[in-house]
């Protein structure tokens, strides 16, 4: 793309190659890809985990690992050629040329400096200036990153600090010497969805201010497309689609683009209108990149002549992207391939009874349970009660931290409760098997979920024995067979470790295994939210074909809204450790709710993208071994009453038909507020404000 | 049932693969190429000294003792006129047969002990570990000594003691790596589907802990080789007339000045075993690490 | 009771011995002076014999004149424990204590006693010995030497409540109580039995009888003064060392030559044979020939070596199987081959022993030596008589001995002699603690085949009463033949020195026949010194230290 | 830093009473009786009782053990059987000399060991690395006494530059070099296996550390990168390491002051094994053990006083 290559670009990527050396075999990881960014401008890199996208980062930056080889191309930095460059060129450029700021802020900074002094630093050896100096620029610069508390915070040390302040931290680090280009390589990955908006606040306020171009690389569609310009779509290593965001996003012309955006369930869809649809197959495994279009054992229209060689990224008539596609133009084709992908993966959605009001399966009645470690107390639960009915699906969102997990895990029986009471079933339901075969659990993590030492036939057929006492060594074997076909593993997989599987087909083999007992309840712990988006799809269908198919009742615990919206029936809140609202889905995304959900609701990168108004936090998180008096809410509520939340635990108000939220102010006075905007300035699009369940096109929008 | 037996074939040539691919990392290490012919040279002269030596390693002439190395006995005689070539090959069977016995009577012990500690945690594993630690407050020869010095000395003993004296090692590394397995998920649906402990333990979690009892099973094998002879050393182990490496180096060293040969030779075979065995031991641990 | 010629009746037979020709000159001059016929009478019998000879009994001179000064260091074994006149039984406290205490009477190297702290003594019969002591003798701390503490300290020594280390060797005939103070110096001994040898319970090769004052608290030499000897302690430190200074006001004017000794502890002989070559020490008294290796070659060391009655016994127990079979017994001892024992395991420094206990060094073993013939390795008469004891294919049987010296090399030599005829031995090597155990659990006691190591002994009878009578406490082999005993008594007792060895020869065969313990060899005393190092004469390696000096 | 440090320091009191009933229970177990090994084999068992009920032998275990306890923390050490001699004054002056000695092989042979693990670990998976590792590697396994009786012959018997066996040094260069280098080689062998080992780990995860990438990518110059980031993070358990081992190097003592004569508390356990000086056995075992229950102590101090993650914990 050379022709593309102007003075004005701080970083042009030519033709780049990069593979990775493993047992004296060449990987190919990065194949002829080329891109360039402007002075000022947000270019995003977005694809699946695998990719390619960090190692892209990694080699501007010029620090590939040892074994990568860069088998061709170019890296200009301002014009100047990255690739064999002098150290000490590069010690000049970095930092001052190109900074970076990292996925994981904890590991990347020093434990043992205090993080002003590793700030400072950057000053020190760049500008050559003293260290008071460079101590004040250092608290200049922790201004501009919006500390609360900019001097104090320059003596802490980085254990001291919450991921956003230590992310704040890196984003300080990399902005200090003036970076022409800031790469932000999934920022807020592993964050929480309140703090991951403050932090893209702040990135997006201060690439406005600064001009600082910026790479932005992330999985997520929906960030990319708010904080980006122009937009490239890695898969397999290749730049498949590129273009500005807006046409990117909304009408991609690559047939793995137009996937993505249907893997993900968009704002305010939910299981009974519309099937999500995932992308089938899974991407080549490293060092295995076929010869031709690398999608198109994956891609609903391939031909011949995509197999024979990679389509090149070319530009598609009446839209400023480019597509590496042959059928890039085809309009039609690629609503086809949306058809077909549909056609592949499942029935249509087709619309369920209430199931709201059938007998109780699980009824939590004042449950705490308590931590101790290390001399201190925690109380991850406490005094909360709830009702899972018979084939209802129960969501459970929260941040990190809120008793989501012990939650779950309380009432899966792996925890004995400290008070309250955890019923499970009916009065019969009394043995360790019974309560097994009654109620079983889907973890986040399919690597640790299932043991590695186990074939998959082997997983679900001890999980067939003791689950369905009785059976035949013939029956059970049958069986083996049944649940694997039901989650869609074929009959070569049974005799694979977990090892040898992908995430998704791991997460099958899980889902799988509690089914076995043909469970009344099952509860999945962020079943999805380790894979990726396409996966994550493939999963989701799964999950919603299950519970229809055996009238399960699910307890599903997610922190992401969109997830927890598209399956819930009924949704429930926690905030450290309490229940501060439940109800049926619909009327909790619906003011008046509780002012967390609020937050939440705000903070949600998909509902930002889809013009919900902004609402900050205050303050920072509080501690669960000391939460504050009152309501427990109240040192970050921006609704606070002040004295009265702060002294009085609120009550349980009724805003409709079992839709109870916990709060001072009620329901009529909440509503009324919560539907004015609060923050003008972060009210994007004033029509969308309550548009809370408007139904927009599945192609269109993100999620996070 | 061809479904079966395809697979079961595929079971086999998966597991193949998997061990190919294992040892043919390790080969690709010069450290164990090295270390493991070293190693498997000692084993086979260990079992097979008797069709190796050329003389019997026990008979005396003492007309003919401390006499240097000559074409009659390549490492020379000791000071009874035994040939010390045919006593060195002979020394490497007690201490081989010492130290793998004393280290899977130690990892055996230690696995058990830190399987229950690791798994059920709380008071039992306090105090547990706080015995442990306890004892191993004090250096290893020191434990060895005073029970050797209290007991007597026996083949038997020698191994026990050494096992007993890794159980608690052995059963801190065990400890630990179960701690983590006891949080995965896979030991919560294990007892979701209501698996009694000891399956936990035994089927669950032993299987997937094997990786580091192998290499703390390598690495204890090299401290039992270097304890054995250690303590034969003190004379504290194996007895006379037994050509064992450690006790022949603690006799020989009087007549280290008109004879380093009797020392010499010893001294280096049991080098090279030590050294071997570890060279083994690092590659495991690192291909392992991997 | 004196005859014309103003000889006593003792004194008389030994002159009436000399003239006919039954002893040599030598012999009769080590007999005269364990009686303690003074040398004028010595010299009067020898002129009336051979008139030229008479010279050879004053004491034999330096050929050099000795240098004064200097310190000699001096090393020896650390002590088992700590070093104390009555209890020690370990070379290294032995040594230590006798760098500062001294006996009533000393050998030389022929083993004639010489006076130390008595200056004469004489028995009127064989159970009653008269000595008078040494005047001007002072203790270091001042006290003066006296009758008194020379009864205290036998009657300390034979206190069976004391549990001194000399108990045994005093047992039976000399009791606490029997010890007379007859004046201010002179002390008479009440024997229990008749004791012609007596004298030499009172020298060096009774360690422990040391004179100590007659307040002398157990476990204090080292640090109140108590010896009276040329050199008294200056500084003691456990298991590094004891230092020595000159005792200006020693009894013997002019002596001794040295400023002082330095004497430091090694913690196994090698190591100490390690510091010898590297200078370190001027003086070892004990090595071995398997430690000393590196001494032999070294020409900067010069090695004394002196034939003595210290011995190994392979005891086999005559009470219990298999070795309750006289030719059992028998055929482990022709099949024991001693020559390449004393060649390979002592280097050739000893003597061929023959399974009895007149060890040549013993006067009275002459005839012995003579009349009982020489045993050597025979595995044809090994065999027939294991066939004889009924075992024609060889048994099995467990070798248990101690770790100590050349002791486990003497026992894998055993076990390939054995070999040889088929006798399957296994090896049992185990600490001298465990090996001698305490209380009920001796195992060197108890063993019905073991290896155990045995000091020298001044006279036969010292260590033939403990180890061969039936009522022997040590008697290992249980080994009880009551013509034995008798010849013991009458040997004890007899004045008769041509008598006395025709009794040996007769209790010399009776052993040998029965071979209670097969006694392959005699060891002999190896001491190592500089080459400018000069040392006195001292029993079994132990230490005569006014007699050093550094040239 | 005071809950870590107060809960420390009861962990390591529990180990400590532990430890002293594990002495206790071990050494009283000795076969054989006490009375009887002091007395002899000729005394009469009435001797041997009156010495026990002396030595207070007829009480129960647990008295015994509290009467022990308390006497010991008093600086009552008893006597030792075989040398009577006060056993405090014995086992302190054999254990400073032991101390002595390993810090001399410490303070010679860790900063040279640390150099050559960070060099390791500066050229991972280099020729320069394999070498290193692997002699380090063969350092930490070659038992004690082939080094010794090597590092013997070489330097006392081949070339005479060292004398063969050691005595404590009078303080001055030359006697101290002179008396402790050949002992102090063993050790130094072994501890440089250990620390080069460490210290070569502990870098190599530094340098492949998120905060390494980014104080490169900062574009700091080398020089600041190794010493303030690397270094200080990869050091800290290497020092710590070093902490530790200080106490367990005792247990090489043994055979070490063996083999160079050289009166340290190694020589004195083993003496006072092999005699069953029961009072001296179980003061020096105790001490070392207590060392080393220090040492820990001190390290995890060490630890938290270096690393800021422990040190402001509240």
């Amino acid at each position: 793309m050379s022709e593309l290559r102007s003075a004005d670009d701080v970083l042009s990527v030519s033709n780049l190659s990069i593979s990775y050396r493993r047992r004296a075999r060449a990987m190919r990881v990065v194949s002829d890809v080329s891109f360039s960014i402007r002075r000022g401008e947000a270019y995003g890199l977005v694809g699946e985990s695998g990719c390619g996208k960090s190692t892209i980062a990694m080699a501007v930056m010029a620090y590939l690992a040892d074994n990568a080889l860069i088998d061709g191309g170019s890296i200009r930095l301002l014009g100047d050629e990255v690739i064999g460059a002098r150290a000490a060129d590069l010690r000049e450029w970095r930092a001052s040329r190109v900074a970076m700021v990292y996925q994981d802020p904890g590991s990347s900074l020093n434990p043992t400096m205090r993080v002003g002094r590793q700030l400072a630093e950057v000053y020190r050896y760049h500008d050559h200036v003293s260290w008071d100096a460079a101590n004040a620029s250092a608290l200049t610069m922790f201004e501009r990153v919006q500390f609360a508390d900019p001097r104090t915070i320059l003596e802490r040390y980085p254990h001291e600090l919450s991921g956003g302040q230590q992310q704040r931290v890196m984003i300080a680090m990399a902005l200090a010497a003036n970076p022409a280009l800031l790469i932000l390589d999934e920022p807020t990955t592993g964050l929480d969805a309140t703090v991951e908006a403050e932090i893209l606040d702040l990135v997006e306020e201060l690439l406005r201010d600064i001009g600082t171009a910026a790479l932005f690389i992330s999985h997520n569609l929906a960030i990319v497309s708010r904080l980006c310009d122009r937009v490239g779509v890695l898969y397999a290593g290749r730049l498949v689609e590129e273009g500005p965001a807006s046409e990117v996003l909304h009408t991609p012309h690559h047939p793995y683009s137009i996937g993505l955006l249907n893997s993900i369930p968009h704002w305010g869809a939910t299981k009974d209108h519309l099937r999500l649809l995932p992308i089938p197959g899974d991407p080549p495994a490293l060092g295995q990149i076929p010869s031709g279009c690398a999608f198109a054992s994956r891609c609903a229209i391939a031909e011949d002549a995509c197999l024979a060689a990679p389509p090149p990224l070319a530009p598609c008539s009446g839209v400023h992207s480019l597509s590496a596609c042959l059928r890039r133009d085809d309009a039609a084709d690629l609503a086809a391939v949306v058809a077909k992908n549909e056609a592949a993966d499942g029935p249509a959605p087709v619309a369920t009874p209430v199931r709201i009001g059938r007998e109780a399966v699980v009824e939590v009645t004042d449950v705490i349970k308590r931590f101790s470690a290390h001399g201190t107390t925690l109380t991850a639960v406490s005094d909360l009660s709830l009702t899972l009915h018979r084939g209802e699906i129960l969501g459970l969102v929260g941040e990190s931290g809120s008793g989501k997990t012990t939650l779950a895990r309380t009432i899966a029986g792996l925890y004995r409760a400290d008070g309250g009471v955890v019923r499970v079933g009916d009065a019969t339901t009394r043995s360790r098997r019974e309560r097994a075969s009654f109620l079983q659990m889907v973890f986040q993590n399919p690597d640790t979920a299932l043991n590695a030492k186990f074939r998959v036939a082997r997983l679900l057929g001890r999980s067939v024995k003791r689950l369905n006492p009785g059976l035949s060594a013939d029956e059970r074997q049958a069986k083996v067979l049944d649940v694997a076909r039901s989650v869609k593993l074929q009959e070569s997989h049974l005799d694979l470790l977990p090892g040898a599987l992908s995430g998704g087909l791991k997460q099958r083999v899980a889902i799988g295994r509690a089914f076995t007992g043909d469970p009344t309840v099952v509860v999945l712990d962020e079943p999805a939210s380790a894979l990726d988006v396409s996966v994550q799809a493939t999963i989701l269908n799964l999950l919603v074909d299950l519970q229809r198919e055996h009238d399960l009742a699910y307890l599903f615990i997610s922190h992401d809204l969109s997830v927890v919206r598209y399956l819930s029936d009924r949704i429930a809140v926690m905030y450290l450790g309490e229940l501060v609202e439940i109800g049926p889905a619909e009327s909790v995304m619906r003011p008046p709710h509780h002012p967390y959900t609020e937050v939440l609701l705000s903070a949600n990168a998909a509902a930002i993208a889809a013009g919900r108004a902004r609402i900050r936090l205050r303050g920072p998180s509080p501690s669960l071994a000391n939460p504050p008096s009152g309501c427990r809410f109240h040192t970050r509520c921006p609704r606070s009453l002040g004295e009265l939340c702060a002294t009085v635990a609120p009550p349980m108000q009724v805003a409709d038909a079992g839709h109870q939220y916990r709060c001072h102010i009620e329901p009529s006075a909440l509503a009324t507020l919560q539907s004015l905007r609060p923050d003008a300035a972060a009210a994007r699009d004033a029509e969308t404000t309550t548009d809370t369940d408007a139904t927009t096109t599945r192609s269109t929008r993100g999620h996070s | 049932m061809s479904a079966l037996e395809l697979s079961s074939r595929s079971r086999l040539d998966s597991r193949r693969a998997r061990a190919r691919a294992t040892f043919g990392q390790l080969l690709r290490s010069a450290s164990f190429d090295v270390g493991a012919v070293i190693v498997v040279f000692w084993i086979v002269d260990a079992i097979f000294w008797h069709a190796l030596v050329p003389q019997d390693p026990q008979a005396l002439n003492p007309l003919a003792a401390l006499q240097g190395p000559t074409a009659a006995h390549w490492f020379g005689t000791d000071w009874l006129g035994r040939d010390v070539f045919s006593r060195t090959l002979a020394g490497s069977t007690s201490v081989l047969e010492i130290a793998p016995l004393a280290t899977l009577l130690g990892i055996a012990g230690g696995t058990v002990v830190g399987l229950v500690t690791g798994y059920y945690g709380g008071a039992v594993d306090a105090l547990v570990m706080r015995l442990v630690d306890a004892f191993l407050a004090f250096p290893l020869v020191i434990i060895a000594v005073l029970v050797l010095s209290l007991l007597g000395t026996s083949e038997i003993t020698v191994i026990v003691l050494i096992g007993v004296i890794f159980t608690p090692v052995v059963s801190r590394t065990v400890r630990s790596v179960v701690l983590v397995e006891r949080d995965k998920e896979y030991v919560a649906s294990a007892r979701l589907r209501g698996e009694g402990d000891w399956y936990i333990m035994t089927a669950e979690i032993l299987p997937n802990v094997t990786t580091p009892i192998i290499v703390e099973s390598t690495v204890r094998l090299g401290y039992a080789i270097f304890t054995a002879a250690t303590l034969s050393f003190l004379s504290l182990g194996i007895q006379q007339p037994s050509p064992d490496w450690g006790l022949t180096i603690s006799l020989g060293r009087q007549y280290l000045q008109i004879a380093p040969w009797i020392v010499l030779f010893p001294a280096v075979a049991l080098a090279t075993l030590v050294v071997a065995v570890n060279l083994v031991a690092d590659s495991i641990q690192q291909v392992m690490a991997q | 009771m004196k005859n014309e010629s103003g000889l006593n009746e003792y004194e008389y037979h030994l002159y009436d011995t000399l003239r006919n020709g039954d002893f040599s000159r030598r012999d009769f001059i080590r007999k005269a002076t364990a009686m303690g016929i003074t040398v004028p009478i010595i010299g009067s019998i020898l002129n009336a014999v051979e008139p030229a000879v008479a010279g050879a009994a004053s004491r034999s001179a330096h050929a050099v004149a000795p240098k004064r000064g200097g310190i000699a260091r001096v090393g020896v074994n650390v002590p088992t424990a700590a070093p104390d006149p009555v209890m020690m039984a370990d070379e290294g406290g032995i040594v230590t204590v006798q760098m500062a205490g001294e006996y009533l009477v000393t050998p030389d190297q022929n083993w004639n006693l010489q006076p130390v702290l008595a200056q004469s003594w004489k028995s009127t019969n064989p159970k009653t010995w008269t000595f008078t002591l040494r005047k001007g003798v002072k203790f270091h701390n001042g006290q003066t030497m006296t009758a008194d503490d020379v009864v205290a300290t036998f009657n300390r020594l034979t206190d069976p409540k004391v549990g001194s280390a000399a108990l045994s060797a005093f047992n039976g005939i000399l009791a606490k109580g029997q010890i007379e103070k007859v004046s201010d110096y002179v002390v008479t001994f009440h024997l229990s039995v008749p004791f012609v040898d007596f004298p030499y319970l009172l020298s060096p090769f009774n360690y422990n009888a040391i004179i100590l004052p007659r307040n002398y608290k157990i476990g204090t030499f080292m640090k109140t003064g108590s010896g009276t000897g040329a050199y008294k302690v200056t500084g003691y430190t456990p298991d590094q060392g004891a230092t020595f200074a000159k005792n200006t006001s020693y009894w013997s004017p002019g002596m001794p030559y040295l400023n002082g000794i330095k004497l430091s502890y090694y913690q196994d002989t090698a190591t100490g044979v390690l510091d010898m070559q590297g200078g370190q020490y001027d003086y070892l008294p004990s090595i071995t020939y398997g430690s000393g290796q590196a001494l032999f070659s070294n020409p900067n060391v010069v090695i004394q070596r002196h034939a003595s009655s210290g011995y190994r016994t392979i005891q086999m127990r005559t009470d219990i199987a298999p070795f309750n079979n006289v030719y059992l017994r028998r055929a482990v001892a022709d099949s024991l081959d001693r020559k390449g024992m004393i060649k390979a395991l002592l280097g050739g420094f000893a003597t061929l022993g023959n399974d009895d206990y007149f060890a040549p060094v013993f006067p009275i073993s002459k005839l012995a030596s003579k009349q009982v013939p020489q045993r050597s390795q025979n595995i044809a008469k090994a065999k027939q008589e294991l066939a004889q004891g009924g075992q024609p294919n060889g048994f099995a049987v467990t070798l248990t001995t101690e770790q100590y010296q050349e002791i486990p090399n003497l026992a894998v030599v055993i076990q390939q002699n054995l070999k040889s005829i088929g006798v399957d031995v296994t090896l049992n090597v185990e600490t001298q603690t465990a090996y001698y155990g305490s209380g009920a659990n001796q195992p060197w006691l108890s063993t019905p085949f073991g290896i155990t190591d045995w000091g020298a002994r001044g006279v036969p009878s010292q260590g033939i009463t403990p180890a061969y009578t039936c009522s022997g406490t040590w008697n290992s082999a249980h080994w009880c033949n009551t013509s034995y005993d008798k010849l013991l008594g009458s040997l004890n007792a007899s004045l008769d020195e041509t008598t006395r060895m025709r009794i040996a020869a007769q209790m010399a065969t009776i052993q040998h026949d029965a071979v209670p313990d097969a006694i392959a060899y005699w060891l002999d005393d190896l001491q190592a010194h500089g080459k400018n190092v000069h040392i006195g004469y001292a029993p079994s390696n132990y230490v005569n230290p006014r007699a050093m000096w550094l040239a | 830093m005071l809950t870590y440090l107060s809960k420390r320091l009861l962990l390591a009191l529990v180990t400590l009473v532990l430890v002293s009933f594990i002495v206790f229970l071990a050494s009283d177990v000795l076969p054989g009786d006490v009375g009887r090994t002091i007395l002899g084999n000729f005394a009469t068992q009435a001797q041997v009782h009156a010495l026990d009920v002396k030595l207070g032998l007829d009480h129960p275990l647990l008295d015994r053990y509290w009467i022990w306890v308390s006497h010991f923390v008093r600086g009552n050490w008893g006597t030792s059987y075989t040398l009577q001699v006060p056993v405090f004054g014995l086992v302190m002056r054999h254990f400073l000399n032991s101390l002595i000695l390993g810090a001399f092989a410490l303070v010679l042979i860790v900063p040279i060991s640390i150099t050559f693990g960070v060099l390791a670990a500066t050229h991972h998976d280099r020729p320069l690395d394999r070498v290193i590792s692997v002699t380090g590697m063969s350092m930490l396994a070659l038992p004690e006494f082939v080094t010794g009786i090597v590092v013997l012959v070489v330097f006392s018997i081949v070339v005479h530059w060292f004398p063969v066996s050691s005595s404590v040094p009078v303080f001055s260069l030359p006697s101290i070099v002179r008396n402790l280098f050949l002992p102090a080689l063993p050790e130094m062998v072994l501890i440089f296996g250990y620390v080069s080992r460490m210290a070569r780990a502990g870098t190599v995860e530094a340098l492949n550390a998120g905060y390494t990438r980014t104080a490169v990518l900062k574009g700091l110059p080398r020089h600041r990168v190794m010493m303030r980031h690397v270094l200080r993070n990869s050091l800290l358990p290497t020092i710590t390491v070093v902490a530790v081992q200080a106490g367990y190097l005792v247990g090489s003592l043994i055979v070490v002051e063996t083999i160079f004569n050289y009166p340290g508390i190694g020589n004195l356990i083993y003496t006072a094994a092999t005699n069953h000086d029961q009072p001296v056995l179980q003061a020096a075992v105790f001490l070392v053990a207590l060392v080393y229950t220090l040492s820990n102590l001190a390290a995890d101090l060490l630890y938290a006083v270096f690393n800021p993650r422990v040190r402001l914990a509240s």
